[in-house]
């Protein structure tokens, strides 16, 4: 690599210096919108100088996001920005990486390369939109569409059974799992930078309404009637209360979480559950959270936040640590002597 | 059957000489021909190898499908392949003699191990005992030297503590040795490898010395052998040498590439036969600050080598037929977002898995056309093992200063093929002129990321450059901005570009020569990549025994060098040998239109020369 | 300017026109193109239409990349091509008219909705609003009827309990009424429509409908129109027709197969732009036993029709140029396992993700050669919309009956274009031999998968076979038991049996024809696939013009019908118009050593017969 | 689909008929040659004419299995025998479908094709022989290879977390998950069986050495002499019991699991963790017993046995009711009406 890795000046910046010069291109109305817009608006506050900052995206009406980024950015092809992410990671650990991705792009076609990226835990942050649909190619059924959605591919109705992207994901090994959603700006801008602050890869599914071809999706954690009622907010050390009146809670009761009333229960809110996000058995219970029992009449509340979160060696820092620890055990690097190799002999 | 038990020790000199280990899988066969290439190399013969092994990790015990072959040829001029038919053969069981009886010549000498020619053997060769070759009259005419080798071994190791399994993987070793005291050989380089390679092990380290030895004195006092060879050191030009299998020389002119470019060298990829070796060669190296990265498939490699690229770093990736496959959507991307990006195809036999551990020219074809779209991109071809250090350099040369992917097409052949070397200096290596962009200051005119220079090369800026920023991607670009653009004229100006920039590269490369004959011979035979040694070995002889012949070799192919049309056009007939069923000819067919004529084989082996010479004879009829 | 205000109503009658509607993509453009085809096709007129849409969902209002548009070209008699210029633009704001003005006939008529010209909708167009094109002169020499449609819609539905923006919605029906009045159509189809579509929403419906008629009654009774026009029904051969396009075509040649087959249909595929809607159109009809499989990514979907395809269906896959990279190593695997398989590409602008939208022939060569080894396998290429069905239903026949994985090439514009179609019975569909093992006795020899008949075809054995139970596979396979063989001379024969059965191929597809002019005429247009229409056109009114060229067409390309060569051979000239940098030619002239000359278009747009006619012109100078 | 089901006539196999004659082409002494001597030994037990029954593989030595199988087979290419089965079971529901793969084939380049088939849950039965390394392509690490191994590809240790293919295989929503090992003939034949029985993708990780390139990968469960206190044998109702002399056992306090001994401790065979294949979240620490605390002084044994089975339907029956509805709504195929449209005219 060329010598780039300078001293920066650094400068103030505001989220109008992240924003490109292109005409943005999604729909009216597209969730896409305000994740751009809290992307944009957190980048000042990282204090990393923009030309250190690249997003890497797949295809798909979210893989554009990165033309909106006034900085380094690849809009590359389907399914494969974790993979190249991984290569520029490798190549360049000083760099700030975001990749872009839906969730056919990361969970169809890039499926494979999603759950390594995850094992191998590169420093990046992925932000996954989610709105269980195909949206560039018109409205067909995704894998986190739910059991017989009606799509433009599946007229009658689709027969797969969906993924719990958060719960695979888990499966594989990340060390950063975190939710948001479109509708909650603040929230979101919150996850970003927690994520962007977590040493390893950083999985953040954004709810995402495509008011196109899925929309509502998420109404349930949006409409303002209900959202309080079907949301709840983790937060680390804090008891899992949720409702308009912040009147409900939940309790674990052996493996099995339970809703109770604060206002009518015999409970307070020292019996509830304490999110910890450093548990991976309760996280594994978190993400089911709303399949276990989602037709009960004590179906539970979606959370978002933080789901888990783990300490583990980045592989670039492994990478930079095994290629020094090569050349204290083998010598600086002598070319002549590589090509001329054991044995030698003139003519 | 001829057994010589004559006493006569003369030392015959000979001009060159074609010797085939052959045996089992399990019986050591590669080590030995190894150490019996670097010792020839060492000694000061020209040679050229080839190793043959089944594709199975340990094919079934003594079958025909076990066998493990590594024919060596060496002499005291040049010589480029292997050799057609052997001097010697080693067998050390039936089936590996059953098998390779054929490629022996008439009168030539086969060295058996009796012990591998037992009732088991014979029947796991699939051959009747009672016709054990050994005593039906089936090896007349040839100088058979029967040893019970395996026995040897046993009574040598008698006192050894180590395990039966252990000892009598020895036997190979009294096989070295024997053939060193032949061919008059020092045994020092293979003991120095023994001592390296047993460090720390002394009890197997002491029993394959001893068998070593017992090998080389066997063969003098023995007395089975009427005559010591010597095949004098080559005329070669004057310079230091090494030895060279062709996959390690591709690794080291990467390796070498970056180096001179001031670099790092990226290499993502993913194991397969018989690319697999370039990872390992590259991985051992890790002190050049060389990144291998071994991904989960074909796709994340190239992926990751051109997140690497963007990165800035020298960005490479190797694979063989159907991992280059999954690639193509990928190089499809390099090409659009014109970054640099070596891709090595060690070919082998398809199509589909077809025959992993053979040899064939078949995927020339598909480096040139195998990407949706127009996505042209450079192709050149490596054509001996040593060659493969020159073009992978090349490769890399072409890649960074024209800012494309560029293939470089090896084959099975070469990538485990060996031949002596004259290794360049680091300081001798051709310059490799790296462009990127500086820091800009705000105020400066908006980056342009696709404007071009003269040889429509566009700039390269990587991230961390202060005021370059800027975004690539898959779809059609505009001709300076980079960005999306979906004007009709701008596309097709783009393809026209991506074509022209690809073509330019023809200013910047070799012009063809007449590798042999001149430009008035009857008749041209050409050639690409691998099958250089054969066909050059073939218009030699050709042209020693009168034959007017001339022979070119073709290393780029896509761009042609500029001068290759004026070439062809002097020659009335024009042959094409290939490992395939066709493919450069299909290329110089439609661009030069002549009738050129192809010599196809597609048995995973390399030509023979002879194949070569009647061919040529038969078009001269 | 020209306003036209006279009061004479004349029905004018034409040969043929050409009718652009353009606006925004919000604006319902391929709403009100559909229905007017439809309309057209009931009428009785030939047509050919063109839909060109951007790539996003919902591009930005009133800007030039949001515009879309939809071409309609029909007439009295024989219509090839959606026009080359159009007599009528309908521009609905004003990017759409910037856009597509240059796409207008001298003296052509331009229908504005004058509220898409205001300071906003100028400026997104790109235009200084002191120089709106409705002011300034710009358009003098056209007839432009300026109407506020906006204003119009929102009057009509003054009553209505919509929301505005679903008011505004129904502007598209507005004008579509006023283009049936203009030429003369009943308002039937599109009423009929309508009620479809909205069933149960009865505001919508009455809005749409209130829409249509205003109009239409508007264009009658303001004047602004000085003649009505009408387009006598096509001379077409008797018969019953539909409508059709192209991807449906392709969907329904799948289903017609298999249902001739008597097997049932497998599609197995990941969406891509533009071949989804084969997926949407075989998903409909589900009854037929269909089973459509969206898979997690292309290779899944060949690989999940591979699968079928061995468990004795009727597999299939389509895709474009990205996905149909990634497809490669399967195929090979096809190849390999002699299996059949049917693989739609319809193709797009590349390289790489290009222009997901646009039209582009430029995967031919990737799918001759885009698959690692020696992989030949049949080629062919629809010319039309309803052609589609023929070479679709040709796929498959071709598959099942020569055991074959087979690519069918089609592209953007003839997979979204229309025309009618003389629909065939399904009792009329040619005949497919489709030969199944039948079970086999434990005591007969042991079954031989890869024994071939006379076109060397082997044979196929399904799953639940009893007695022919065999292992298929990628590796080489011996040339009757089909297991494992790294057999030199095998391979070799294997790889020329594989090359041989496809060419065999050519005894069973039409001879080659010319399309129009004779084997003495003293120029060949030669084209393949989709360029049909464009090359006839333009041929047509060469020949009307005095000019002595014929014209063939490609469908098929691997292997090219058996005479082709002696055609070719009558001419001296050739030339070869395709929309990429040179792909055919490439095969013709390496096939038939002929100096055939290319005319390439890569702009993502077809061919304008005149584009053609010229460089004809130009040849014959 | 040509017709091919016919009444078949039940006839009495034996292993034997179920071998091929193709010379098997493993190293001596590969763990491959048990388990493919228990899959021949099992067939005769499924009560399945041989033309009914399908293996698939993919590449690599493990995936040279159906050539020895006297059924029908594909060899397929390296990844992909996942997604081949998925077509052919939707396309043949009546054939018994066995996927062969190893470790390299599902979880490095198959990896995608992997968790999709569980989510999908055709029902197939997955033998995936995991050695740790790639055998056929000569020893190079593979997902599964524990950290800093040391390969041909990685000559200074390998970097990548591992992959822990039970875990992964839950986040993806496997129905039937279950362990085995080359060396315990009698288990792995039960595991098999249940497999077949069980309606969905069942997935069975079989621990296979590969004595040339990873010898003794898992000797600590076949190493007579201490592979029982590193292996404990899971049973449905039973309670968690290990040790030569059964005399551990492990118990669940909260989310961790501990070993407590039967002889010297406080406890009785009665508090002990009972094993329940339907609970997912046990599944979920059970999966995960070799990572938690391998270095402690108290590392828990190994779980081999069926960690999680679950009821849910198959895609390919969705699909054939699918089909049938359809028929249903639309009426029976008819050709000539779906050839004219909606809309024809005379000429
Ligand atoms: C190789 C390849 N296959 C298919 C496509 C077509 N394609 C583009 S985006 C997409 C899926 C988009 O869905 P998602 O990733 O969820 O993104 P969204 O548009 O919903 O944001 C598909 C199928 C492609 N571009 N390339
Ligand atoms: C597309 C492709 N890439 C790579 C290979 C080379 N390859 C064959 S098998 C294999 C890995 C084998 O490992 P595993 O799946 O664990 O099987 P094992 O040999 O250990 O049984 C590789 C990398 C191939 N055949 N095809
Ligand atoms: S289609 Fe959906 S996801 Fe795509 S831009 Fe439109 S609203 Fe957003
Ligand atoms: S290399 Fe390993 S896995 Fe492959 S056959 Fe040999 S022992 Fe078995
Ligand atoms: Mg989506
Ligand atoms: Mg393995």
């Amino acid at each position: 690599m060329p010598e780039v890795l300078k001293e920066k000046e650094q400068k103030k910046l505001s989220a109008k210096d992240f924003a490109s010069d292109q005409d943005i291109r999604w729909c009216p109305g597209c969730g896409d919108y305000s994740i751009l817009k809290q992307v944009q608006s957190v980048m000042p506050e990282l204090g990393i100088p923009k030309e250190d900052i690249v997003f890497v995206s797949g295809i798909g009406c979210s893989s554009r996001f990165p033309y909106y980024m006034n900085t380094y950015g690849m809009h590359s092809i389907h399914g494969r920005a974790t993979a190249i992410a991984s290569g520029l990671k490798a190549s360049r650990p000083d760099l700030s990486v975001w990749i872009i991705t839906g969730d056919g792009d990361s969970l169809a076609i890039g499926g494979n390369h999603f759950i390594h990226l995850l094992r191998r835990n590169f420093n990046v942050n992925v932000l996954l939109f989610n709105n269980q649909i195909y949206g560039l190619t018109k409205g067909q059924y995704s894998p986190t569409s739910e059991l017989g959605k009606k799509t433009k591919s599946t007229p009658a109705g689709s027969l797969d059974h969906p993924f719990n992207p958060l719960a695979l994901s888990l499966g594989a090994d990340a060390t950063f799992i975190a939710r948001s959603i479109d509708r909650e700006p603040k929230h979101l801008k919150e996850i970003l930078l927690r994520a962007e602050r977590h040493q390893g890869t950083s999985l953040v599914e954004i709810y995402q309404n495509c008011n196109i071809f899925n929309d509502g999706a998420f109404s349930t954690f949006t409409d303002k009637t209900n959202k309080k009622e079907n949301s709840v907010y983790l937060e680390h050390g804090k008891p899992l209360v949720f409702g308009a009146e912040l009147d409900k809670g939940i309790i674990l009761d052996g493996f099995h979480a339970k809703i109770v009333s604060l206002k009518d229960d015999n409970v307070s809110i020292d019996d509830l559950w304490v999110h910890d996000e450093t548990d991976r058995n309760k996280a594994n219970i978190l993400v089911r959270f709303f399949e276990d029992n989602a037709t009960d009449a004590d179906a539970r509340p979606r959370p978002f936040g933080i789901f888990y979160q783990e300490e583990r060696g980045t592989y670039e820092d492994s990478l930079s640590q095994q290629l020094e620890q090569e050349v204290e055990l083998k010598g600086a690097p002598d070319l002549n002597k590589l090509l001329a190799g054991a044995n030698t002999w003139k003519k | 059957m001829t057994l010589e038990k004559e006493n006569t020790q003369v030392k015959n000199v000979l001009d060159k000489v074609t010797i085939l280990y052959a045996g089992d899988s399990g019986d050591g066969i590669q080590l030995i021909g190894n150490q019996f290439t670097n010792n020839t190399a060492l000694y000061g013969n020209d040679l050229s190898t080839f190793p043959d092994f089944p594709a199975e990790i340990r094919a079934p015990l003594g079958t025909l499908a076990g066998v493990s072959g590594f024919q060596i040829n060496f002499g005291n001029s040049s010589i480029f392949t292997p050799g057609d038919l052997c001097d010697v053969l080693v067998a050390m069981n039936a089936a590996s003699l059953k098998k390779n009886l054929s490629r022996l010549k008439k009168r030539g000498t086969i060295i058996v191990n009796t012990a591998g020619f037992d009732k088991k053997n014979l029947r796991l060769a699939g051959i009747d005992p009672a016709d054990n070759p050994l005593t039906n009259s089936s090896l007349e005419g040839f100088k058979v030297h029967e040893i019970d080798i395996t026995k040897m071994t046993r009574e040598n190791l008698k006192e050894s503590s180590l395990g039966s399994k252990e000892r009598d993987r020895c036997k190979n070793m009294f096989v070295l040795g024997f053939i060193y005291w032949i061919y008059n050989r020092s045994l020092d380089s293979t003991i120095d490898f023994l001592e390296r390679k047993f460090k720390g092990k002394q009890e197997v380290l002491q029993a394959n010395l001893k068998v070593l030895k017992s090998g080389y004195h066997f063969a003098d006092t023995s007395e089975t052998f009427s005559n010591r060879f010597e095949v004098k050191p080559a005329e070669m030009q004057p310079g230091k040498y090494r030895n060279i299998v062709g996959n390690q020389a591709t690794a080291l002119g990467l390796i070498a590439a970056a180096h001179r470019s001031d670099m790092n060298l990226f290499y993502g990829g993913y194991p397969i036969t018989p690319a697999s070796d370039i990872l390992h060669e590259l991985a051992k190296h890790k002190n050049f600050g060389i990144k291998t990265f071994q991904a989960e498939d074909e796709i994340a490699g190239v992926c990751s080598a051109i997140g690497a690229s963007f990165g800035g770093d020298l960005a490479t990736t190797a694979s063989s037929g159907p991992g280059i496959a999954l690639k193509g959507e990928a190089i499809g991307l390099a090409v659009m977002m014109e970054l640099p990006l070596v891709l090595v195809n060690v070919q082998r036999g398809g199509p589909s898995t077809g025959l992993p551990t053979k040899t064939e020219q078949s995927d020339l074809l598909q480096a040139m056309y195998g990407r949706n779209g127009e996505a042209p991109m450079p192709v050149i071809a490596a054509q001996s093992p040593s060659d493969c250090f020159e073009m992978a350099y090349e490769a890399c040369r072409i890649a960074i200063e024209h800012m494309t992917p560029v293939f470089l097409l090896t084959d099975g052949y070469i990538a485990n093929g060996a031949e002596p070397w004259k290794f360049p200096s680091a300081e001798a290596l051709k310059p490799i002129v790296l462009k990127v962009k500086d820091a800009r200051a705000e105020e400066d005119a908006p980056y342009l990321p696709y404007k071009r220079n003269e040889d429509l090369v566009r700039e390269w800026a990587v991230p961390g450059t202060a005021g370059a920023e800027h975004r690539l991607g898959g779809l059609e670009k505009d001709k300076e901005t980079g960005n999306v653009s979906y004007d009709p004229e701008n596309h097709q100006e783009m393809v026209k570009i991506r074509a022209a920039k690809v073509n330019r590269i023809a200013k910047h490369i070799p012009k063809q020569e007449l590798d042999s004959g001149t430009t008035s011979s009857k008749l041209l035979i050409l050639g690409w990549g691998s099958t250089y040694g054969s066909i050059k070995t073939a218009a030699k002889e050709l042209q020693s025994e009168g034959v007017d012949v001339a022979h070119a070799q073709i290393r780029y192919i896509h761009p042609f060098p500029e001068n290759l049309g004026e070439i062809l056009s002097n020659f009335d007939k024009v042959i094409i040998p290939e490992l395939n069923d066709g493919q450069l000819i299909k290329l110089i067919r439609d661009r030069y239109l002549i009738d050129a004529k192809g010599l196809n084989k597609i048995k995973g082996l390399p030509f023979r020369a002879q194949e070569i010479k009647e061919e040529v004879l038969n078009h001269l009829k």
